[in-house]
């Protein structure tokens, strides 16, 4: 699948597309022969939100700004988690309710590394990735807003660290 | 010196663009240029506090020197995931 | 795909199979519209185990007792996180290196659910289900023995959940 | 009374068949078949602490008494996942 160099890194491992995702794809990225677990995170588009009910998303990135965080993500996990291997695939443009927005992936040679680094992982995402959902519901729309991403905040990242139970 | 300026979701919604070219003064910083494109499209002005930024694709500080053809893109908090 | 009912539950959500398994089709079986998080655990069969390179596994499974105490686990996880649905497939018979060995997949409307109740249900099969694992190793071949399999004890169960950071 | 025995794993390779049909006395528990195994098959001490059983595929105490016609199955410590 040829795809333009913003969309990806060369190891095809962190992605920003606006084709479906899939999550063997993703797997497959992260698997190695001494690795005993793969722990796979996929977001879907619910059909509801804040009590809105939600009829699609649009997914706006700053594409090479996302890789780059994608792969910061990569590395704080990798410095945590010697071992662990991330994968970050994330959508753009228009996601239909019940389809995946983010899949990611984390393998490692032992199950806990890779519950914890893709746990951290889908935290740290939402934290400074520069991605922002459009949210199309019965009656408007509205840009859902999170955090200021900034990816040097080490409260943040610690915060982030703290939800993997690691 | 010529700066161009990124915009993205609501920010771009704003401003009705997602690219502008601005001019500011050599050594202006991120924070200089956000303050001068809020002139113009008051309603960013309720990012003050929680934009941040990147130049050339890298993340920055808004207290960043600017340098001229810098490509300066501001966020508005993200939800990503 | 025809199966003997001792193979599957009724809603295929629950299964034990000497064919390879796919992620995608469990996935698929916890999704629902008001979803929006899914965590897929994948084990691995590793070249290399307590310092024996490990050639293949051979899984045995006691098929209508293991598919109980899947379900068992299901209803274990539900009961503490209510909007949460697991599918677990567990593979018997020659497993090669490199190739799953166990998926299981955890839905539920937030993400922090479908992390615990994963880690709770990979930690739970691995305390109740009766299956075996047969290491063939060069030079040799081994029945690997973990724990004695008692869905009651209720320290087990709750180490489990503990594990689970829920 | 008659019962049906299944073994698993190890248990299955000590006793070299993975079903055998036993006598027991009646009332007797899964323990006294157990028992009775582990004199026909010596090996089988070993796992005497550490073996659970099941009866008409379901979990069950060693303790629990038998009828005839059960099937009753011994489990060595589990490895799954």
């Amino acid at each position: 699948m040829p795809s333009t160099p913003r969309e990806t890194t060369a190891d095809g491992r962190y992605r920003v597309t606006s084709k479906p995702l899939d999550s063997t794809v993703i797997t497959r990225l992260v698997s190695a022969p001494g690795c005993g677990a793969v722990v796979t995170f996929t977001g879907l588009v619910r059909d509801a939100n804040a009590g809105r009910r939600v009829l699609w998303l649009d997914y706006e990135a700053y594409e090479p700004l996302a890789l780059k965080a994608f792969e910061q993500i990569g590395d704080e996990a990798a410095g945590r988690w010697a071992a662990v291997r991330l994968a970050i695939h994330h959508r753009t443009g228009r996601v239909a309710i019940g389809e995946a927005s983010v899949i990611l992936a984390a393998a490692s040679a032992h199950r806990a590394d890779a519950f914890a680094a893709s746990r951290f992982a889908i935290e740290r995402i939402k934290q400074i990735a520069p991605i922002w959902k459009h949210e199309h519901f019965e009656g408007g729309e509205v840009w859902i807003e999170g955090a200021t991403a900034d990816p040097l905040d080490i409260a943040a990242r610690e915060a982030a660290f703290e939800r993997a139970c690691s | 010196m010529l700066v161009k300026v990124r915009l993205f979701a609501r920010l771009r919604e704003i401003a009705g663009a997602s690219e502008l070219a601005r001019s500011v003064p050599a050594g202006a910083t991120a924070r200089v240029l956000w303050d001068q494109l809020a002139v113009d499209f008051p309603a960013l002005e309720d990012y003050g506090n929680v934009v941040s930024c990147a130049v050339n694709d890298d993340y920055a500080r808004l207290t960043a020197t600017l340098n001229e053809g810098d490509e300066v893109a501001f966020l508005p908090p993200v939800s990503g995931g």
